[in-house]
């Protein structure tokens, strides 16, 4: 079964189409990647898909479900879970509460369970901290779990965001630009750790990014959007020698350089 | 000599120093305040203890039963050898009246981030509340004599101030949030003046709350059968209904809710993309806010057994609001200093200040001209003083803190959870592929070190 | 006299000691590169030499002149652009409005004018976008629109944080080509990248910057063989 | 009831836009302060208030000097208005540099409790000022153009024009300052990123500072007509006045210099048809004394339909 | 012992004890904020009288005292305010307030510890009528005072269509609605009934929709700030009727603010004209030159208000022979006052505290100087 499937979705801003008539199937426990020019509609397609926008036109399907017309956090709590490629984290938060805030949906302590102390209550704040602290330690954070996220390095930010992703228990993690701002060697370490996540959490993961050697290192199945439109879709070794790409998108350099 | 200075700071963190330094400092203030005067010094003095306790390192439990004794036991036991008890009785009343309140809209704006300019009507409508039922002003409009009430529903009355006040908190949200920022602090601050005109016109065409005129007679509350009527009466009511609201605000603060209206306030895109809803938590922290609020214009309206609209004008408003951003927005303890410091200064500290240079001036001390009276002088001051504070304490009185946990303890718990669930949340995946995960993790001794526990731990389990 | 010195700068953010006693100097003419590992201190550099960061110890000479404490804009003036990390670019300005602030400092419109179409050259995508407000632009216009601003001031010394992030590779290659022929115009180049094998190919020396210190320094060729940089940030 | 309500639209309407104007032009200075500093400057209204009262003074000292009779009533008022311009201008200034500059990078809500003192403590000075000079807070002026115009059922003030025309002006000159001088798009720019503001060669300070300067000379010439037309004033004027132009400004969408404009006299023109025809309206059972229930209720009604005012627009943010 | 009375507290008893030999009174009213003058005249008359008294004081042995409160106008500051009175056992008697609705809650703190007030300026009803034995005024209750007026105006004036304006305060409002009340009895129609906000300066809504009703008077029930802007904007709107209002009109400023247009402006008033009679004359005089201001009504109240209560006191310490008197002595001396004639009134309390010979007197503005003309006198036995 396919953990995602997009048909003909479509968004405009005023006279301006950014996501064109798109189709996406992206197979469950797969890593596919979509990439294309600056503005091609990339980071709006994501929004649609979690409902940041909503499609002019279309349908999107989690696991045989459409998703159109939720809201975001209802759309979270269907299992899809993202990154945003302007880092958004409660910068003055301590990173613990950064991941304890995205387990929000799957608690279920009420005001009067909490005025009253309930066991419950009390037991599921002890397993949340528990998760979050292991989340942390698993992606190498835990002796961050005090800081305050807006004194973290940049890199470190950007890690702290999947780990909060993670913590909202999704099927399929969408990450906009994982590896921007990031080095060569910190860029190999984090397509190691897509992968490790993938396998661990059972995830489907679907991403966006320039960085064409993670892409094609990291992909089974790329889509190339430009003008919002689809221009390519396949393998990375059919994407990495479709001349629209290479004109649109890679350029000669990128090509002779993988 | 530098020496010294060391060993002596080093002999100040340790907690039992501290605890016998701040426990002579105590009985040291309430002694004066008992015994010399002039009591409003030592008053002062004793209060500033509080202060102190706040920065020592005793342990939590230890600073709560010590500020209970010396504000339940200490303050009103030594201030009642003097002549101005009741007076002190009275500011202290008042102070606990605005502290709830200030609470409440720290939740509103020091929690969720919405700023809110009207929040006095929420007070407002817990005042109402009782004393339109606990007067006969309710006979005006509800047939037959039942009202007043007796007295002794009193307690019942106060969570109906407190629900009403709830709802009318989320009748007001769900409209008001679709605005945001500083949009939003006008629509409330519209809201209040509503509310405000509201009150202040309906005795017509049903007279409802006697307009502009006011409700007054307001019966006394009665307690297990005693009437209360005195300030120090009203002071262990609002001691004990302030200490449910500090305690309910700690307790949300760190709690899912708590953490849901933080969210919402650092960035309200990432919340939602966390599965934190937006427009129930904002309604959430209205309704909370607003709640306690409306519980201590019940207390407000059965001490002043009158009620009049002008009691809950915008500058109420302000007021609350320069009492939560002075003492330090989000900070409890910052918000109780910063509405007892200016709840002080207006009842207490500016009269007494001007009554002060008017004893000079009419002594002959000091001439001032007419225009330029101490008398007249209240405002100006506390503008400076705000002015004053604002520049050379801009992050409050108390800056919020925000807590710190334990490594060794959450990694505890963190092995625990492993334990339970696997070290994974997707069903059927293999305990030891998460082992194995980790020791390929991007950093660390830490992690595999935990991990190895959890591997013994659940082997143990199992 | 060098173009730019840095002799010894200290930085602190609260208590945090970013910047340990960075010293270095650019020649005219030049292209440098400043890499080092994610918080290393590459950004706070440049923010301290354009008085954005305190510089609590330590002097900042430029074109011989201190101007270690000189506020912001007057430093800019002395012709000095700055292409921040993270674009900041005017959300609420249109592209074009953007460009305009750029040129704040020029009073003649028609050279303004023209500064603005020779953008437009190398960065065809802003001209289609010109009315748009720059906040929604998507992140690699973004970028090129803050690379623009920047140029519209014909600084005799860039500048630039990070100006490859986030850019489709065509358009980085694209900008190392405008950077190059930028530099060749005569302008001198300070840049900071993460992607250090096309900084150093187009610098002519780098530094290497860990935890606030210069770590070491050389001309970029040899930089490139260097063993230990290559494991560190080559990859 | 409905021509009696038609009979008196035409004046209603004319009080309305008078009224407004004074709103729209001191919710100008709302509007630009918060433009650059996204800080509700609650001093402002104290400006006008100040504003009103050297103009008062200005006219009141002319007067006793035995001028007011020899000069052209346009010179005297274009003299106040431009006096009294400079000095407020200055205190806007003054304000800034004092209460607002140092908390530049503090927490957001910090400026507002300067702001709050900032008005106490000018509400006081003026009140000591002027009962010093003159044994009484509520000062009665010199009004220039008292006449009246009769149009048929509809009476004018002359100085009803001279205010009409005057806000206009103002506001179209401000406009285009701000939309068409170098100067101008330096102010949006600084309002929106300081840091990179300073990077283009922008000296923020003073960008702030004049921004506070044409902000507050705009309230402080609006508090001199408003002394003219209505006569009286007191120190405590602003108050009231500000928290209304305010709101106009809210409604026309806060940091937009033409829906302030719009907003005041929205709300100017709401809030007279209120006063005026609630009453009958509705038989008696509301008021005049409805009037801000109905023009808040109104506000907050346009705000759910638009929540960034009428003409400010909906910077989505992007994700 | 000294404010022992219903209280706990208590202390040192009244004669040798305690304070000595200071005896003070306090005044509460606003001081600062929007109404200041009106509540500052009610000070500087308190203040007057007691450095008139002090000789007399001094003769039998006491040191006398002015303590000013500023109430601000809010019920709760007034109610701290009494609390602080409360406390000091040195204070006698309070002169205050101006506003009912601070007065009504701070007068049950006077009660509980029986600290007499005397009111120059609280005109409503519920004052007096809750039955508390410290509570005094001498100035006339609203369902005198309107009643008054609506006579004067329907029956001198002919009024057959009135328009009523009120400030949307417990003042304005209570006057209001006596007003409306016997005015409709007396047979004249009430065309429209609107509220003002108090501090605006712009009218011309609710003068726009007087004009429509075409009325042949106006009563405004409010404060002299309002009404001489309303009596200004009418005019200018073309509407040359009279206009009627209570003793809030009755204030210099209010000719300051209206000016010329002033003009067929009538008010009502307990006060009897003081430049009338020479003392008075003397004693506006003597005011003018001390305090640089024109004396205002409310000065006079404020003087008469504290001469009754120093009155009291004078009485509490004969009874007590020559010594202190406690609080209880003091307020049930002072409620026993019975023919006081003070500077603009003369003064007796009935058993609720209401001063019986509250007279209401009618003036006319005639030209722009203060006060009017009195045009006609009604006694409350009418
Ligand atoms: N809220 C919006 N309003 C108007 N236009 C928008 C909005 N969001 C996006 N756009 C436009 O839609 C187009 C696609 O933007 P999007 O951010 O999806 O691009 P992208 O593919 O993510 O680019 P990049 O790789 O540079 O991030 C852009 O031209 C952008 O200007
Ligand atoms: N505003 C700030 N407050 C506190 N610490 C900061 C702040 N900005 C930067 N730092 C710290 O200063 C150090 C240097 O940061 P800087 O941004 O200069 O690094 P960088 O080399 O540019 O890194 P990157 O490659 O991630 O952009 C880091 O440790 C960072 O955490
Ligand atoms: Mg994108
Ligand atoms: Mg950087």
């Amino acid at each position: 079964m396919n953990a995602l499937e997009v048909s003909g979705v479509r968004k405009q801003f005023g006279g301006l189409v950014a996501v064109d008539d798109v189709h996406l199937q992206v197979r469950k426990g797969s890593v596919t990647a979509v990439i294309g020019p600056n503005g091609a509609g990339k980071t709006t397609f994501f929004n649609l898909i979690t409902g940041v926008y909503q499609p002019d036109q279309g349908d999107i399907r989690l696991e045989g479900r459409s998703i159109v017309g939720l809201r975001p956090d209802q759309v979270t709590m269907l299992g899809i879970a993202r990154t945003f490629q302007n880092i958004r984290l409660f910068a003055d938060l301590p990173v613990l509460d950064n991941v304890l805030i995205a387990m929000h949906g799957r608690l279920s302590a009420g005001i009067p369970g909490i005025l009253l102390g309930r066991r419950k209550v009390r037991h599921e704040e002890r397993q949340a901290l528990g998760e979050a602290y292991w989340l942390l330690e698993y992606m190498g954070l835990a002796p961050y779990a005090n800081e305050i996220a807006r004194n973290l390095p940049y890199g470190t930010q950007r890690r702290l965001e999947m780990v909060r992703a993670l913590a909202t228990h999704p099927k399929l993690l969408l990450l906009d630009e994982p590896a921007a701002g990031m080095s060569p060697r910190e860029t190999r370490e984090l397509t190691e750790m897509i992968h490790r996540i993938r396998e661990d959490f059972d995830l489907t993961v679907v991403l966006i990014e320039h960085d064409m050697k993670l892409v094609m290192n990291i992909s089974e199945h790329i889509l190339v959007l430009d003008y919002g439109r689809p221009i390519a879709e396949g393998t990375p070794e059919e994407i990495r020698n479709n001349p629209r790409v290479i004109e649109a998108y890679l350029g000669r350099a990128a090509v002779s350089g993988a | 000599m530098k020496q010294g200075m060391t060993r002596l700071r080093t002999r100040l963190r340790r907690p039992r120093t501290q605890a016998v330094l701040l426990a002579a400092y105590t009985v040291l203030s309430a002694a004066g305040l008992a015994f010399a005067g002039p009591p409003i010094v030592w008053f002062l003095l004793l209060l500033a203890s509080l202060l102190l306790l706040y920065y020592t390192d005793l342990p939590g439990a230890v600073k709560w039963v010590w500020a209970g004794v010396v504000v339940a036991v200490l303050l009103p036991v030594c201030a009642s050898t003097g002549s101005s008890f009741e007076s002190f009785m009275e500011v202290a009343t008042q102070m606990g009246i605005y502290v709830a309140m200030a609470l409440g809209l720290n939740v509103v704006v020091g929690f969720a981030g919405l700023l809110d300019l009207g929040f006095i009507a929420f007070f407002a409508l817990g005042a109402y509340t009782y004393a339109i039922f606990f007067s006969d002003q309710a006979n005006h409009f509800i047939p037959g004599h039942h009202f007043p009430l007796p007295a002794d529903l009193f307690w019942l009355c106060l969570p109906a101030g407190l629900l009403v006040a709830a709802l009318f908190g989320v009748l007001l949200g769900l409209p008001v949030l679709r605005v945001k920022g500083d949009y939003l602090a006008i629509v409330t601050l519209g809201f209040g003046e509503i509310i405000r005109i509201i009150f202040n016109n309906l005795d017509k065409p049903v007279n409802i709350t006697n307009g502009a005129i006011g409700i007054s007679s307001v019966e006394a509350p009665r307690f297990f059968g005693v009437s209360l009527s005195f300030p120090h009466q009203f002071y262990y009511l609002v001691l004990a209904l302030l200490a449910l609201v500090l305690y309910a605000v700690r307790r949300l603060e760190h709690s899912r809710i708590g953490r849901a209206w933080k969210a919402v306030r650092e960035d309200e895109i990432a919340a939602q993309a966390m599965g934190v809803p937006l427009t129930r938590t904002k309604l959430v922290a209205f309704a909370v806010g607003a709640s306690f609020s409306g519980l201590m214009g019940v207390v407000f309206a059965a001490k002043q057994a009158f009620i009049d609209p002008t009691s809950f004008t915008m500058l109420e408003s302000i007021t609350i609001l320069v009492m939560v951003i002075l003492g330090g927005m989000g900070s409890l303890p910052g918000v109780v200093v910063g509405a007892c410091l200016v709840t002080l200064l207006n009842i207490q500290l500016m009269p007494e200040l001007t009554n002060w240079l008017n004893t000079l001036t009419t002594a002959g001390v000091i001439q001032f001209p007419s225009a330029l009276s101490p008398s007249k002088m209240q405002r100006l001051i506390f503008g400076i003083i705000l002015i004053l504070f604002a520049v050379f304490r801009p992050q409050g009185m108390i800056p919020s803190k925000t807590r710190r946990h334990d490594p060794a303890a959450l990694a505890k718990l963190a092995a625990e959870w492993q334990a339970q669930t696997g070290g994974t949340f997707r069903a059927g995946v293999r305990p030891a592929d998460g082992q194995d995960a980790t020791a390929r993790a991007p950093g660390h001794g830490a992690v595999t070190r935990a991990q190895g526990q959890d591997g013994a731990k659940e082997g143990a389990t199992l | 006299m060098s173009f730019l010195v840095l002799e010894d700068v200290h930085v602190y953010y609260g208590g945090v000691h970013a910047l340990k006693g960075i010293s270095l100097t650019v020649e005219e003419g030049e292209i440098v590169t400043l890499i080092g590992a994610n918080g290393a201190g590459k950004t706070t550099t440049l923010r301290a030499i354009c008085a954005q960061a305190r510089v609590r110890q330590g002097r900042i000479t430029y074109r011989g002149r201190d101007i270690t404490h000189l506020p912001t804009h007057e430093v800019v003036s002395l012709g000095i652009g700055h292409v921040p990390e993270g674009r900041r670019i005017f959300s609420r300005l249109t592209v074009k409005e953007n460009l305009e602030i750029g040129a704040f400092s020029v009073r003649d419109r028609s050279l303004v004018k023209r500064r603005q179409e020779q953008v437009f050259e190398s960065f065809p995508r802003l001209k289609e976008r010109l009315h748009q407000k720059a906040g929604t632009l998507s992140g690699g216009e973004q970028q090129m629109l803050a690379i623009g601003r920047a140029l519209m001031s014909e600084p005799a010394l860039l500048l630039l944080d990070e100006p490859s992030m986030g850019l489709a590779p065509v358009v980085v290659e694209q900008i190392f080509d405008i950077l190059k022929e930028l530099n060749e115009r005569g302008t001198t180049l300070l840049l900071v990248e993460q992607n250090a094998f096309q900084a150093l190919s187009l610098a002519r020396r780098g530094y290497v910057i860990q935890n606030g210190e210069i770590l070491m320094t050389d001309h970029a060729h040899t930089l490139l063989e260097n063993e230990d940089v290559k494991a560190a940030y080559l990859a | 009831m409905i021509p009696q309500l038609l009979h008196s639209l035409p004046q209603v309407l004319v009080d309305g836009v008078t009224l407004g104007a004074v709103y729209a032009t001191v919710a100008l200075g709302y509007t630009m302060v918060y433009g650059i500093l996204e800080l509700i400057n609650f001093a402002h209204g104290e400006i006008f208030m100040s504003g009103a009262f050297i103009g008062t003074a200005i006219l009141i000292g002319l007067n006793s000097a035995g001028w007011l009779g020899h000069l052209p009533k346009l010179l005297v008022l274009l003299l106040t208005l431009a006096v009294a311009m400079g000095l407020t201008g200055l205190l806007g200034m003054g304000i800034e540099r004092v209460a607002y500059r140092p908390l530049r990078n503090a927490p957001r809500l910090i400026p507002l409790i300067s702001a709050i003192g900032v008005s106490f403590v000018l509400q006081d000075v003026v009140r000591f000022i002027a009962e010093w000079r003159t044994g009484n807070y509520i000062v009665t002026g010199v009004t220039l153009y008292g006449a009246e115009l009769n149009l048929g059922s509809l009476t004018v003030k002359t100085n009803t024009l001279i205010v009409l025309g005057a806000a206009v002006l103002m506001m179209a000159g401000l406009d285009l300052f701000v939309r068409r001088t170098r100067w101008g798009t330096a102010m949006r720019a600084v309002a929106q990123d300081k840091d990179t503001a300073a990077l283009m060669s922008i000296n923020v300070n003073r960008v702030i500072a004049l921004t506070f300067f044409m902000g507050s000379a705009l309230g402080g010439a609006t508090g001199v007509l408003f002394a003219q037309q209505y006569g009286t004033i007191d120190p405590y004027i602003g108050f009231i006045l500000g928290l209304k132009a305010f709101t106009a400004a809210v409604l026309g969408g806060i940091g937009n210099i033409r829906g302030a404009m719009f907003g005041g006299f929205v709300l100017g023109i709401l809030e007279m048809f209120a006063s005026a025809e609630l009453g009958p309206l509705t038989g008696g059972v509301l008021g005049a004394e409805y009037k801000d229930v109905f023009a808040f209720l109104i506000l907050i009604a346009v705000l759910l339909f638009k929540p960034e005012g009428l003409f400010g627009q909906a910077v989505k943010e992007k994700v | 012992g000294a404010g022992g009375g219903g209280g706990n507290t208590a202390s040192s008893g009244g004669g040798g004890g305690g304070g000595g030999n200071v005896i003070k009174i306090a005044t509460q009213s606003p001081l600062s904020g929007g109404s200041a003058t009106l509540g500052e005249a009610i000070k500087l008359g308190a203040q007057l009288a007691v450095e008139d008294k002090q000789e007399e004081f001094k003769k039998l042995g006491f040191t006398l005292q002015l303590v000013p409160y500023d109430d601000q106008a809010d019920p709760k500051k007034g109610v701290a305010n009494a609390q602080m009175i409360a406390s000091d056992q040195d204070i006698l008697g309070v002169v205050g307030h101006l506003n009912s609705g601070v007065a009504i809650p701070s007068s049950e703190v006077y009660e509980k510890y029986a600290i007499p007030m005397v009111s120059p300026a609280n005109t409503a009803t519920q004052v007096t009528d809750r039955g508390l034995k410290t509570v005094n005024r001498i100035c006339a209750r609203d369902d005198f005072q309107g009643p008054a007026g609506a006579q004067f105006a329907v029956q001198t004036l002919g009024a057959k269509k009135i328009f009523v304006i009120q400030d949307k305060t417990a003042y304005g409002q209570g006057l209001a609605d006596a007003f409306k009340d016997a005015a409709q009895k007396l047979g004249a129609q009430i065309v429209g009934y609107e509220g003002i906000t108090v501090g605006e300066k712009d009218f011309n809504g609710v003068l726009n929709n007087a004009k429509a009703a075409n009325p042949d008077l106006i009563y405004f029930g409010g404060l002299y700030a309002e009404g001489g802007l309303i009596v200004k904007q009418a005019r200018e709107k073309g509407l040359n009727i009279p206009i009627l209002g209570g003793d809030g009109l009755d204030s210099s400023t209010m000719v300051q603010i209206a000016g010329a247009d002033i003009a067929n402006t009538y008010y009502t008033s307990v006060a009897a004209d003081v430049t009338k009679t020479d003392s008075g004359k003397q004693w506006a005089d003597r005011y003018q030159q001390k305090f640089g201001k024109p004396v205002e009504s409310y000065s006079a109240y404020g003087y008469d208000s504290a001469q009754v209560l120093l009155k009291g006191i004078e009485n509490a310490i004969q009874a007590n022979g020559g010594k202190k008197p406690t609080r209880e002595q003091v307020r049930d001396a002072v409620r026993a006052i019975q023919d006081f004639q003070g500077i603009v009134t003369k003064v007796g309390f009935d058993d609720k505290g209401d001063n019986k010979f509250a007279n209401v007197y009618v003036y006319k503005f005639d030209g722009q100087k203060y006060p009017g003309t009195q045009v006609a006198a009604m006694s409350k036995q009418s």
